[in-house]
């Protein structure tokens, strides 16, 4: 740890705190979990990162969207992310996130992953490598050191807009909002 | 599958044709009324394993056809050797609209899901399922999705494209 | 004169509340809190007092009325108890049918347990004993159905007893001439061993069969479970503690330390232990098994008596004292315990524990009452229950009983279970959709609750003040006098200290509050919005509470089902098949009566001329 | 004099507790990455985590669930405050003994609350197992905490130290079938390998963890740090003899080592598993122990 | 009496896949356990019918992610038999070893899932180590970890590299070196034992009954394995044996599993002595515009969870008229693991659904 590192953990503790302990909910939402295991074990090793799964979305701060995702994971997607606490972090992994790749013609998939939850970062690829995950992991780093990485800002200003997209594609939802919506007609 | 077993089906089971076109995959072919009991006759002689059952759709003859995949478990006592690398393919038609089939659990209980997901898939009613329940789909298509009619990539332009991306607010 | 006034006025007033209550129910209600509470305050005036007046006589036998401090002690519990739940049915019995009778039952029960504590001479303690029984019978079964049942177990099983103990005091009759229980406390010491083993082992099943020690604690847990909930607090903290009144009587007072040590060459007293460490362990895992809010609580009564008997029947000043002070913080918490139950089937007509939950945020006076009783009943630190057992362990340890220290100890483990789930399924959890619109419990029995609840924690905080009046009583039993103060007792070998643990209790819950204050922000959500693994909560059907802790009971469910019980039953059956063969000897048929005469006739003239034997 | 040293005994020995689990944490993790072929995260990786779990906005479901989790901490706190460390012992003459075994109560008590109120049915299986667990461990454990107090005539806990320090270990002495049995039953206390099924994640989600989120978490972390050092240093005390402070560090260290090793080695037992394991031999074990302490005396 | 509903998945540490089943709980006893599946319905055989025969290639072996190859083998086996394509001898062979290499890490996934759901990380994080050795020699034949695409109608892409021999050999000793290992630490451990005999026990007349394949049935003491009934690729060219078990419970299954993993090592050493040399494919006609013939064929082979079929119609077009893939995990998933978990305990539920290898993505499809 270098003098900068100590000059940065005593400006914002908060936010270097959120760089190295970056626990990613466990959630096998598509095919991209398969990289997740070597991720996170003796070969890659994760965990030197500070990166960890967490069992329950309350303990976390990252979302890793692993892969294509259904309608009906969709909703256990909102769910999840509503239900972890600020700040938190989403990461689109592989292609079909972000624009549908391969399925960009399923009639169950949906295609722009970041039309109904704000995502901070992509890794591109079918599928992508598991060093791509730490580039992520870095990249995040910078973004979050930066201030950039703001996407559940995004998603409580704009959660009128967001909350009518979830619908569109799932009909309507069980549980209530989450937030107050502000303006309406904005 | 031999001759014999051919001629057993054949005189038994009115109106059926049985076609084997190569040693393992013969076809038989057969009316809706009858697959409960063809099926029940292979499962006593030895087809104990429902591999499958599927569903085409063929658009242009306004008819399902559905095909039920039975083959053999091993047996300690084989009557008849080589029988386990069989699969008879039954199949039957039925008309598209008013698509209705009685169920083949009494015969075989792995068929419930099968039966299940082509109910969703194609909207087949299967009389006598205990629990049609939506399998796989979340949404509500007014068309069931694996019908021939039913376009996938004007579904996604209707639906999914048209929901607008979520932009800052400048 | 204090003590007949508190006896006329006890028993005058409970018949005067029948009178009024067929003109006004509001007039009677009122009278029966204002005797209760006058009870209280005269019973508390006559802290101190030391006396004995014969005031009848009952075929020749002077009936005397004494009181001391053991007395007083008992009956300020009594009393105390008894005014709650009086208050608290004002609301739990309004508009139930016969409540005159109710109140006429409840205050005649409290009558004679006051007369019981207070009798000097056993004519008097047996009249009033039986008044208690009779009345207890009539409130148990005052909800019919099965409650008739559960009272018939009672009462069969408290005549038995009776009966022990009228064969006892004729025999004491017998032998001294006297009744007063001072007298027999000086002719006592010139009896043989032999004999009074036997008076003790007659009282001991008297007393035994009322404070539900293990072989013969079956009447308990449907009573408890069936009668009217303030009657179920009454019979749990106090009717059943007349037993322990009774052990205290029969071996202090009228043996005496000395001579009970001895008893059966110091025999009597293991058994007693033993007894009273089964008491402990098996009704500990029965409560663990039950669903039922006040059977959880009655097994839980017994479970706790053995710990006062085992406290008691060590026979040393400080097992004594623990024994008594469990016996008064027992009181405490399990009348608050049964009353909040009490009021929980009030508000939602149901005590199934499988069936409740998430009431907190409804009911959180009680669910605060029930925090505070359940931390009594485990011992928590800062509670009285803590000091009582805390003392109870030490005697054990101390006079080298380790096995009856486990007892002690498990016991006290398997109460944290029984008591958690207590709390959890009906507090805490998800609330079912039936019970949305739950009111809180009312003005009338959130008194009671708050009342019992600062009792506990009183004297958790403080013990010396209860400690030092007990102290005098074991020093007027002839024990030594212990080194007391306020924050606990400070003696040889590990003494306690209250204050320390408050203390440093205190100021670590502030620190940390202080450090959770100001570290981040937190976002109250609902109940709803809880962990499913992604999916949303189902409304109703997210709470575990069938079954709590069903891998312990697969286990224990063979080795602790209620054998006793069983074998009363057996029992009972064998009885009623020999006298029904015994009935059809008498067939109504004159010849067989006339073979029946001259079959015995000719046995007799047999026997005398065969066998001479006469 | 004598007040300003105790008061700093205060303020010292749950900062050194503390330290020491958040320590033990670090190492834990560490080791077992290494036991299992990585490289692992950096000794203050909980400290990170710590951070950033303060940083993070946590749910709470209403007053209870805070009080819970504040009660269990304070409990362990004030728990520390009786145990002698390296010999300091803030409150050696509150009770001793009897009063430890019941300050332990106050962690799983507070949780459990907390949990409760939490609403959600993983966490109260997570809590009837753990019930059960402490059940299952506390009936071998209290035929050892009677075998030594039988056995050195007192319920002080400085007292069994002291006389360790005059003698031997208790380890070395009649004591020792006891000193196996803590031992065996040393895994159920600390929840480790293989008796964690109350935090099983796998199974119930991480069981008394799932509402818990920001600084909940947090706290829930520090008072598992702290319970990881109170039981550590409970057997440290009581069979390896105690010592000054670093004697009594090095001789946790061991321990926590040997823990490490069987947690890394062992999968999950179910409850009921469990349960069946901890009444059989340990309680067998420290049964006869027991018996041979009245003997001998 | 309160219900209570808990939720496994999908969104839960134990669940591999993206899966879900609803316990219906009294006590820590299951009641009643509903499988609910399709978070991972993308309409794969919907999809096909848009693409043309060659294009579905890359789309069939995204179907099931722990093991792709035999989605393209049994693909390209549907293809080649309703275009009457031939095979030559040595891409037979090629095709074996690829399969096997991929059982092996699929085996060995499963052995992660498997010994992670217990709670025993050491051997899962070795476990997960030697999967990537096999999926290194994948990257290097074929370019990709996890999605291949080797196997194509009429061959195989391209034959081994020079020297691609010797380092599938170095790495399945590497791996069977670790063996005893594994033997030591997980499958002789006596913790193991406890939580796995006799835990979501199934006789084989019921298996039989409720469609299953595969280990499933292969612990209950059926040899049913189709690379053996009906030998495709080169699997009658070598000996080998089909490992069984007798018991049927969840401890039987991973045995089985554990001794075919070291059973298709052995085939490969064997395949690889006795590979001859030769062309890996055969031409096919101008992929843009290839139409087969109208008609329809079932072909079916053992993938790494049992028997893997496919129903495969042509109508005479570029592009497959219909596709119907009959998945292992499909009958095990939904019907056994429904029946097993009713009376099983909560902490047993991951622990049977790995022990009978459901894999989500091959259900939903």
């Amino acid at each position: 740890m270098d003098r900068n590192q100590i000059k940065k953990w005593l400006e914002s503790p908060g936010k270097m705190g959120h760089k190295y302990s970056l626990w990613a909910v466990y959630f096998c939402t598509g095919c991209g979990i398969i990289e997740i295991p070597p991720v996170i074990t003796s070969r890659w090793d994760a965990e030197r990162f500070g990166v960890l799964p967490a069992p329950s979305p309350r303990q976390a701060n990252l979302f890793l969207i692993t892969g294509y995702v259904s309608v009906k994971t969709l909703k256990a997607i909102i769910k999840t992310y509503e239900q972890m606490p600020e700040p938190k972090y989403t990461v689109g992994f592989g292609s079909c996130p972000i624009n549908g790749g391969m399925y960009w013609d399923s009639y169950n998939t949906i295609k722009h992953l970041d039309k109904y939850i704000p995502i901070d970062g992509w890794i591109a690829g079918c599928m992508p490598r598991p060093e791509a995950i730490f580039i992520a992991v870095t990249h995040l780093w910078t973004l979050i050191d930066k201030g950039m990485a703001k996407g559940y800002v995004k998603y409580r200003e704009n959660y009128g807009r967001y909350r009518e997209n979830q619908e569109k594609a799932l009909g309507k939802l069980e549980w209530p909002r989450l937030f107050p919506i502000k303006d309406e007609n904005e | 599958m031999n001759k014999e077993f051919k001629q057993e089906l054949e005189s038994i089971f009115r109106d059926i044709t049985v076609n084997i076109t190569d040693d393992v995959t013969p076809v038989i072919a057969a009316a809706k009324p009858q697959i409960l009991a063809i099926l029940r006759f292979l499962k006593d002689k030895g087809y104990g394993h429902l591999a499958m059952i599927s569903c085409v759709d063929w658009l242009k003859e306004a008819q399902f056809e559905l095909v039920y995949l039975v083959s053999a478990y091993l047996k300690g006592d084989n009557e008849e050797p080589g029988q386990e690398k069989i699969t008879i393919l039954l199949k039957t038609r039925i008309d598209r609209d008013n698509a209705e089939l009685p169920t083949a659990i009494p015969v075989f209980e792995n068929a419930e899901p099968y039966e299940r997901e082509i109910h969703e898939l194609f909207g087949i009613h299967f009389t006598g399922h205990p629990r049609l329940l939506p399998l796989f789909l979340e949404r509500e298509y007014k068309i069931p999705p694996f019908r021939k009619d039913f376009d996938s990539r004007e579904y996604v332009k209707e639906v999914f494209d048209k929901i607008p991306f979520v932009e800052d607010k400048e | 004169m204090l003590i007949q006034s508190i006896l006329i006025i006890a028993f005058g007033g409970a018949f005067l509340t029948y009178i009024l209550g067929k003109a006004s129910s509001a007039l009677r209600d009122f009278l029966a809190v204002l005797i209760s509470v006058s009870l209280t305050v005269l019973i508390f005036l006559a802290y101190g007092k030391t006396g004995e007046i014969a005031f009848a006589s009952f075929m020749n036998l002077p009936l005397v009325l004494r009181i001391n401090h053991l007395s007083w002690f008992f009956a300020i519990a009594i009393q105390t108890v008894t005014t709650l739940s009086v208050i608290f049915s004002l609301s739990y019995m309004k508009g139930k049918e016969r409540v005159d009778f109710y109140y006429l039952m409840m205050l005649l029960c409290n009558s004679a347990m006051l007369g019981i504590v207070l009798s000097g001479d056993f004519v008097s303690f047996y009249i009033f004993w039986e008044i208690m029984s009779w009345s207890a019978f009539l409130l148990i079964s005052y909800n019919r159905g099965g409650a008739l049942y559960a009272g018939m177990k009672y009462i069969v099983m408290s005549i038995i007893g009776s009966m022990c103990m009228l064969i006892g005091i004729m025999s004491l009759y017998s032998t001294y001439g006297t009744l007063n229980i001072r007298e027999i406390h000086d002719l006592i010491s010139t009896a043989s061993g032999e004999y009074l083993l036997f008076i003790s082992i007659l009282f001991l099943a008297a007393f035994g069969v009322k404070s539900a020690l293990w072989p013969i604690h079956v009447w308990l847990p449907p009573a408890h479970s069936e009668a009217p909930s303030p009657f179920s607090a009454v019979l749990s903290s106090i009717l059943i503690k007349m037993g322990i009144y009774g052990f205290v009587l029969i071996l202090y007072v009228i043996s005496g330390a000395a001579l009970y040590l001895g008893l059966g060459g110091g025999s009597f007293r293991y058994i007693l232990t033993l007894l009273a460490a089964i008491t402990i362990i098996i009704p500990t895992f029965n409560a663990l098994m039950q669903d039922d809010a006040k059977r959880l609580l009655a097994w839980s009564s017994i479970a706790q008596i053995g710990y006062i008997i085992l406290g008691i029947s060590i026979g040393t000043s400080l097992g004594l004292i623990g024994g008594l002070f469990h016996f008064f913080n027992h009181v405490a918490f399990k009348a608050l315990l049964f009353l909040a139950v009490g009021a929980i089937e009030y508000r939602t007509g149901t005590r199934d524990l499988n069936s409740l939950g998430g009431l907190i945020k409804k009911m959180p006076v009680t669910f605060i009452a029930v925090l505070a009783g359940t931390f009594g009943l485990i011992g928590i630190p800062l509670t009285n229950g803590f000091v009582s057992k805390w003392l109870i362990y030490k005697t054990l340890i101390l006079n080298n009983h380790p096995f009856l220290a486990f007892a002690a100890l498990v016991g006290t483990w398997g109460t944290i279970l029984y008591s958690y789930k207590l709390i959890h399924n009906i507090f805490l959890g998800q609330l079912p959709e039936n019970l949305e619109h739950t009111k809180p419990a009312p003005a009338s029995m959130k008194l009671p609750f708050i009342i019992l609840s600062v009792v506990i924690v009183l004297f958790g905080i403080l013990p010396g003040i209860p400690l030092k009046l007990i102290n005098l009583i074991t020093a007027s039993l002839g024990f030594d006098l212990l080194n007391i103060n306020i924050w606990g007792i400070a003696s040889e070998s590990g003494p306690l200290n209250i204050i320390n643990i408050f203390a440093a209790f205190a100021v670590a819950l502030i620190v940390v509050w202080f450090f959770f204050l100001i570290s981040g922000k937190k976002v109250v959500i609902s109940q709803d919005n809880s962990y499913a693994a992604g999916i949303d909560v189902p409304k109703g059907k997210y709470h575990y509470t069938v079954d709590f802790y069903n891998p312990m009971f697969r286990m224990i469910k063979p080795y602790f089902r209620d054998y006793m019980d069983e074998f009363y039953s057996q029992l009972v059956k064998a009885l009623a098949s020999l006298s029904d063969r015994v009935r059809r000897l008498y067939c109504g048929d004159l010849g067989v009566y006339v073979i029946y005469i001259v079959l015995f006739l000719s046995i007799l003239v047999i026997s005398k001329i065969g066998l001479n034997l006469w | 004099m004598v007040t300003v040293m105790k008061i700093l005994e205060i303020i010292v020995s749950p900062l050194v507790a503390l330290i020491v689990g958040i320590f033990f944490l670090g190492l834990f993790r560490k080791m077992m990455a290494r036991i299992q072929w990585r490289y692992g995260p950096p000794l203050i990786q909980p400290v990170i985590d710590l951070v950033r779990l303060f940083n993070q906005r946590g749910f709470s479901h209403g007053a209870v669930f805070d009080l819970g989790i504040i009660l269990s901490l304070a409990g362990a706190l004030v728990l520390v405050l009786f145990i002698p460390i390296g010999g300091m012992c803030p409150l050696a003459n509150s009770g001793g003994l009897l009063v430890i075994l019941y300050v332990m109560l106050f962690a799983p008590i507070g949780i459990a609350l907390s949990g409760g109120e939490g609403a959600n049915p993983n966490i109260s299986i997570g809590i009837s197992r753990k019930l059960i667990l402490t059940l299952s461990y506390e009936v071998p454990f209290i035929f050892i905490i009677l075998s030594l107090m039988s056995y050195y005539q007192t319920i002080s806990i400085v007292e069994i130290v002291k006389a360790q320090a005059h003698y031997h270990w208790s380890l070395f002495s009649p004591l020792f079938l006891s000193g196996v049995a803590y031992f065996m039953i040393l895994p159920a206390m600390l929840g480790i390998r293989p008796f964690d099924m109350a935090s099983a994640p796998q199974e119930i989600s991480s069981g008394i963890d799932v509402e818990y989120g920001g600084k909940y978490l947090a706290f829930s972390q520090i008072e598992h740090a702290l319970s990881l050092f109170i039981v550590i240093a409970l057997f440290v005390n009581l069979f390896l003899g105690g010592g000054n402070l670093p004697v009594f560090l090095l001789k946790m260290l061991a321990v926590f080592v040997c823990g490490v090793f069987i947690h890394a080695s062992f999968p999950r037992f179910r409850i009921e598993q469990a349960t069946k394991y901890l009444w059989f031999w340990p309680t067998i074990i420290s049964f006869i122990s027991l018996i041979v302490i009245q003997l001998i005396r | 009496m309160r219900e209570l509903e808990l939720y496994f998945g999908p969104q839960h540490m134990g669940m591999v896949g993206n899966f879900s089943i609803t316990l219906k709980v009294e006590g820590d006893r299951i009641l009643q356990a509903i499988s609910n599946p399709g978070y991972l319905h993308r309409g794969f055989e919907k999809l096909m019918e848009y693409r043309t025969w060659i294009q579905n290639f890359p789309i069939v072996c995204r179907m099931n992610v722990v093991e792709p190859d035999s989605m393209e083998m049994i693909y390209a086996m549907g293809v080649e038999k309703l275009a009457g394509l031939e095979v030559p001898e040595r891409a037979h062979y090629l095709r074996s070893v690829y399969l096997e290499l991929a059982r092996v890490g699929s085996h060995l996934f499963g052995l992660w899932a498997y010994s992670n759901m217990l709670g025993f990380d050491t051997v899962a994080q070795w476990a997960m180590y030697h999967r990537d050795l096999v999926l290194d020699l994948f990257e290097e034949l074929t370019g990709g970890r996890v999605y291949h695409i080797y196997i194509w109608p009429g061959g195989v892409r391209r034959d081994f590299p020079k020297g691609f021999k010797d380092k599938i050999v170095s790495a399945l000793h590497s791996i069977g070196g670790c063996v005893p290992d594994y033997n030591n630490t997980f499958f002789e451990n006596r913790l193991f034992y406890d939580r796995a005999k006799g835990i979501g026990k199934i006789s084989q007349k019921e298996a039989m009954e409720l469609g299953a394949a595969g280990q499933v049935l292969r612990a209950t003491g059926m040899k049913y394995d189709i690379r053996k009934i009906q030998p495709y690729a080169a699997y009658d060219k070598v000996d080998w044996e089909v490992p069984i078990r007798e018991e049927g419970d969840a401890y039987s299954r991973i045995l089985v599993i554990r001794d075919e993993m070291i059973e298709s090592v052995h085939m490969i050493f064997k395949l690889l002595d006795v590979m001859p040399e030769g062309p890996v494919y055969h031409r096919i006609p101008n992929p843009f515009k290839w139409t087969i013939p109208r008609g329809d064929a079932y072909v079916r082979i053992e993938s790494s969870r049992g028997e893997l079929g496919l129903y495969l119609v042509s109508d005479g077009g570029d592009k497959p008229y219909r596709a119907h893939f009959r998945t292992p995990s499909y009958p095990h998933g939904l019907i056994i693991l429904e029946r097993l978990l009713k009376g099983a305990s909560v902490a047993d539920v991951g622990n049977i659904m790995i022990s009978l290898y459901v894999v989500a993505p091959e259900i939903d499809r």
